[in-house]
């Protein structure tokens, strides 16, 4: 017996929850070209069951730009049909959804690389750099 | 105290580990999923890792006490690198006698030394309850009881989080009859900040979440047993994924019926849920796979106080402890006797009267 | 056939008598020790569980003729037991001991403030006991409130003196046994054919003393109802009053005094039948009362002339013609008759048979609104004011119907049915049952 | 112990048994105080019949009184119905019953008990707001009717806040609430909230005594 056997019923039909995120996010993609405000929204926080998620994101459609990041598990950012909207889901090492984050940003914060890193990239590089030297 | 030389030694999170092979994605990626198992603003995510990749190592010591090791098991139960034990990056597990290395003198003289060296700094992990009865001779590490241990160690900690239901409330130790005497760490220690992260055993994401809120925003919000709201402010019966059956008034009256099979509200077969305040709904347990409700059992409501104590699992919440029902033939018998003894004090009342 | 000036005179004799000062012999504490002893004595299960029950919805307001015609909440029936009640409470509850902690004691003041209450403004009527969701009886309380009235000696005066007249001088309102010896040599002298001490007889008639002296063409009519169907009657020189002021003034003494008297003469008639004359409380006080009073079930029916009349119409032995000319009446249910007494279709079976065309009051039969006069109220003079409200119900009633005539079968109705008609000056022909009945023998 | 603990452990317990023991008190206490055999010849040859149908007939107006009393009456009846619906046929309640009598039957949809819940409310405050402002009421009120009219809704309304998460956390309402219910356990011998028992009795007097005299009530 596995889990599938076991008898558990979800709600199958959308509870309408995602015309109105829709709404919510219109509201955000306006201040954002406004006043540059950006904006996170966290899909595991809202009592969304399962047809709701796949009507918001038959709702947002595909856009042109699917990132995926490796740490732990993987994550997944995609730009959604409406540009400035990005779906951003989190992996964890077992595939298993950890978070699920709608943003309405020009780039997803996590796809922006951390000013520490540039900083100890140029030092890696500083260091290989030398290490050629040393080397010829 | 740190001396001067080993705070320019500490280095922080961020940098650790950027060397360690930690990516900052990573670390927001960690960040956003404890905010958002918290309910914390999506935003705090990104403040959170800013904070922590600012912060030094935490340094940590975990007393375990009469408890069955769940709790820890709890924590470190699995074997492959999570998102989740991250946690163990960010803190310096200074002593943990179930876990470590060390035994014996050796290991007391680590607590003793971490102790020491981070006074007023640390934090205490307490699981398993206190005994009292007889001094405490009832639990003892290397000939100190554990009523001393956690006086001792108490005094020098930043704050204490009492990690499963055990340390929060006496759980199981202190269940009736309570032969040792065991008490909640919080029935101890009264000068300390203490959190309690309940459950039998808690949720390890739980442990995570408060950890990394305690080291980057402090201590979060409590409620009235001294549990993070973040986790604890809701019951499971709320978040509950059977609520709509209960809120139609379908329910499994026994867990092999029509009912059960339907996967209908578990309330008549004795689920906790409305009175029980935790993340299991929503958290999950497995890696998120399922929760008691979930796979057709009811709530036991382990992260309570004295759940054990509250009869059985399997009597519906708002059946009483009524007594018996020779309780209620007895006062029915009383009643109709005292009944009859007013009226023929009321006829000779009477009859004196006319005489 | 009814002398006016005599009905007057009558008036007047009953106004006089309002001015006389009530006697008191008792202290003020033997008063209520002599009320409280009554409450004592008369709260059965019955009662209890009345006093028990009361929800306090005021239903019991919108039934009450006082209530309603006067819109006074002081008038709200069930209140009239609020004394009873808290004596209950107090003494026989099986909850005493609670009660006591909290409710008062009976004052003297408590029984003099309820006198009105339980004299001048209910007629025990038992019409609340007809909307009460609880089914309390409210009027057999106001009874037992009366009984402990008379032994606080807190009877209204015109009753107490009519009382004490009966009980002591075996007369009411000087009618006597002279006064009847009188009124049979009146009647034989008209040729009527009047039996009076028979030995032994199967129908022992009763009369009342308004019929002797007011109303004689009840009592002819009832006469010639028996001559007529042939039976063995008698009358009794002695015995002959069904009038119980015992019964509307409280005193219980005077009420077993007057029916033993009546039942004791009926035994020794060997009667098969006490007749009971048109007079509305010697119905249920001989009736209902009288066989617990004299502590035995009796071998012999107690009827009222108008229930005699219709099952003897119905049983075919008594034959009635139609009246000529035809007659447009309604007819007005006396309380203690119809709704204490279950008498309602038989005087309706009669009336039939003499071709009435009767209309029916909106309310009748057990659910009709009582005169205002009915439990001695007519006799009280300051009440008058608010028995002529209560009668303005009635008028109302009587008038929807569009009859002139009225056909009752109660002398205290038909003298309070005169008096407000008179004072209200109301055109109808107010007529006696059984003198209608009387006149129309085929 | 917590506040839920003591509701539903010992003040249940303790309630129920001065409820039970209350009204057997009261009804055995009352019924068999004096009676006297009455010796007048009955119209009828038993009056069993009557008694049995005041007991059912007063439950509706006679047509003489329905117009005055028909607003309270309604009141009075969606109260009743409402109060029966909400303690018989909710689920839970049902569940309660079961563990106390062994007793268990169907229950309504929750959302009927809420809608219940309501019109009971509604109906309680019209007809405590009649009780206050129709003369005949507040003459003949006494404290009794007020306080059994706040131990009746006390558990309707802390009952419905339990259900609709308001007011303090679950726990606390649903202890708040069984708490309420106790009260009313307690109350009800005492108070004239026993007319629920009383009724029967009362009535089937009055209808034996009118039948006994030909008359039909």
């Amino acid at each position: 017996m596995n889990l599938v056997d076991i008898p558990v019923k979800t709600l199958d039909k959308p509870t309408g929850m995602a015309s109105a995120l829709l709404v919510e996010l219109h509201g955000h993609l306006n201040r954002l070209l406004s006043s540059g405000e950006t904006h996170l929204i966290d899909l595991m926080s809202l009592p969304l069951s399962e047809a709701d998620i796949n009507e918001l994101a038959d709702l947002l459609g595909v856009g042109e730009v699917k990132a995926t990041i490796s740490s732990i598990g993987s994550s997944s950012i995609r730009e959604t049909a409406y540009s400035g909207i990005w779906w951003v889901t989190h992996y964890g090492d077992d595939d298993k959804v950890l978070s699920e984050l709608i943003e309405v940003t020009l780039v997803p914060q996590i796809l922006v690389t951390h000013i520490d890193e540039v900083r100890h990239s140029a030092q890696m590089m500083a260091n290989s750099l030398s290490g050629q030297e040393n080397v010829n | 105290m740190m001396t001067e030389e080993q705070v320019e030694k500490a280095e922080t999170l961020g940098k650790s580990l950027i060397s360690n092979g930690v990516s900052r994605r990573t670390f927001l990626k960690f960040c956003s999923t404890v905010a958002s198992a918290m309910a914390l603003p999506p935003a705090a995510a990104q403040a959170m890792a800013e904070k922590l990749s600012q912060a030094t190592r935490q340094s940590v010591i975990w007393l375990s006490f009469q408890e069955c090791t769940g709790c820890t098991e709890s924590i470190t139960r699995s074997h492959k690198p999570t998102l989740e034990s991250l946690i163990f990056d960010f803190i310096s597990l200074d002593y943990h006698h179930t876990l470590q290395a060390a035994s014996g003198e050796a290991a007391e003289h680590a607590r003793e030394e971490a102790q020491k060296a981070h006074k007023g700094k640390y934090i205490l992990i307490v699981d398993g309850a206190i005994p009292v009865k007889d001094d405490g001779v009832y639990s003892t590490i290397a000939g100190i009881t554990n009523l001393q241990m956690l006086k001792d160690v108490a005094k020098d900690a930043m704050a204490i989080v009492s990690v499963g239901t055990c340390a929060a409330f006496g759980g199981l130790p202190k269940a009736s009859p309570n032969p040792t005497g065991a008490v909640a760490v919080s029935d101890i220690i009264k000068d300390k900040p203490i959190i309690n992260i309940p459950g039998c055993p808690p949720i390890p994401v739980v442990m995570t979440g408060v950890l990394a809120h305690v080291l980057t925003f402090g201590i979060p919000e409590l409620d009235i047993h001294g549990r993070p709201m973040a986790f604890f402010g809701e019951s499971i019966h709320d978040r509950c994924y059977r609520r709509p059956f209960y809120d139609k008034g379908q329910f499994a009256k026994a867990f092999d019926d029509e009912g059960a099979r339907k996967g209908w509200c578990l309330y008549e077969v004795g689920c906790k849920g409305p009175v029980t305040y935790n993340a299991c709904a929503t958290v999950k347990w497995n890696n998120g796979t399922s929760f008691p409700i979930q796979s057709g059992h009811g709530c036991i409501g382990c992260s309570e106080p004295d759940f054990w104590d509250k009869g059985s699992f399997y009597k519906a919440l708002p059946q009483g402890q009524w007594g018996s029902a020779e309780g209620i033939a007895a006062a029915a018998a009383a009643g109709a006797a005292l009944g009859i003894g007013a009226a023929a004090l009321a006829k000779v009342h009477q009859n004196k009267g006319e005489g | 056939m009814i002398d006016m000036n005599v009905f007057q005179q009558f008036r007047e004799g009953i106004q006089q008598m309002g001015q006389m000062e009530p006697e008191v012999t008792l202290s003020d504490e033997e008063r209520v020790t002599n009320a409280k002893k009554i409450f004592l004595k008369k709260i059965d299960r019955v009662l209890a569980t009345d006093m028990e029950s009361c929800i306090h919805c005021g239903h019991c307001a919108t039934a009450c003729h006082f209530a309603v015609s006067t819109n006074d909440p002081k008038y709200t029936p069930i209140r009239k037991l609020d004394l009873l009640k808290r004596f209950y409470r107090r003494e026989l509850s099986p909850l005493r001991w609670m009660h006591k902690l909290y409710t008062r004691d009976i004052t003297l003041q408590d029984l003099e403030d309820w006198q009105e209450l339980i004299y001048d403004s209910c007629t025990e009527c038992a019409r609340c006991a007809q909307v009460c969701p609880m089914g309390i009886n409210i009027a057999s309380g106001v009874n037992v409130m009366r009984e402990a009235m008379a032994e606080a000696e807190l009877v209204p005066v015109e009753l107490a003196m009519v009382e004490k007249e009966q009980c002591n001088n075996k007369s009411v309102f000087g009618y006597g046994v002279d006064e009847f010896a009188q009124t049979v040599e009146h009647l034989r002298s008209e040729g009527i054919e009047v039996h009076v001490d028979k030995p032994r007889a199967d129908v022992f008639m009763l009369t009342a003393v308004i019929d002797g002296l007011l109303f004689n063409d009840a009592l002819i009519g009832t006469i010639k109802i028996l001559n007529h169907m042939g039976l063995d009657w008698t009358l009794s020189s002695s015995n002959f009053e069904a009038a119980n002021f015992g019964l509307l003034s409280g005193y219980e003494v005077g009420q077993k005094a007057a029916s033993d008297g009546i039942i004791q003469k009926a035994l020794d008639l060997g009667a098969k039948t006490v007749l009971v004359p048109e007079c509305g409380h010697a119905y249920p006080a001989l009736r209902w009362d009288g066989p617990n009073e004299f502590g035995q079930e009796l071998p012999f029916e107690i009827l009222t002339v108008s229930e005699f009349v219709g099952r003897e119409v119905d049983a075919g032995r008594l034959k009635l013609k139609k009246i000529e000319g035809g007659m447009h009446a309604t007819m007005h249910d006396p309380c203690k008759i119809a709704r204490h007494g279950g008498v309602m279709e038989e005087p309706r079976l009669a009336l039939d048979a003499m071709g009435v065309d009767l209309t029916e009051t909106p309310s009748n039969r057990e659910m009709n609104w009582c005169c205002g006069g009915g439990a001695g109220v007519f006799l009280i003079n300051r009440a008058s004011d608010l028995r002529q409200k209560a009668f303005s119900i009635k008028i109302d009633e009587v008038n929807k119907t569009g009859a002139d005539t009225i056909v009752v079968s109660c002398g205290s109705c038909r003298l309070n049915f005169l008096g407000g008609a008179m004072q209200a000056n109301w055109q109808k022909d107010i007529k006696s049952f059984v003198a209608l009945v009387a006149d129309n023998l085929a | 112990m917590t506040l839920l603990d003591f509701a539903r452990g010992p003040a249940l317990e303790w309630s129920l048994i001065i409820l039970v023991a209350g009204t057997f008190l009261r009804i055995v206490g009352t019924l068999l105080l004096r009676g006297k055999k009455d010796l007048s010849k009955p119209k009828v040859k038993s009056t069993a019949g009557g008694a049995i149908r005041t007991v059912f007939n007063r439950m509706w107006p006679r047509p003489h009184f329905a117009q005055q009393i028909s607003f309270p009456l309604m009141m009075a009846y969606i109260m009743h119905i409402g109060l029966f619906v909400v303690v018989f046929l909710y689920g839970p309640h049902i569940m309660f019953i079961k563990d106390l009598t062994g007793l268990s039957w169907g229950a309504l949809p929750s959302s009927l008990i809420y809608f219940s819940g309501a019109a009971i409310v509604a109906t309680m405050i019209a007809l405590m707001i009649r009780r206050l402002t129709n003369p005949v009421l507040r003459m003949i009120s006494t404290f009794g009717d007020y306080s059994s009219w706040l131990v009746t809704l006390l558990p309707v309304v802390t009952g419905m806040m339990a259900v609709s998460h308001l007011g303090a956390r679950y726990e606390t309402m649903l202890a708040l609430h069984l708490l309420s219910v106790e009260l009313l356990f307690i109350w009800f011998p005492f108070s004239k909230l026993v007319h629920a028992i009383f009724t029967i009795p009362s009535r089937a007097h009055l209808g034996a005594t009118f039948e006994r005299r030909g008359v039909k009530i």
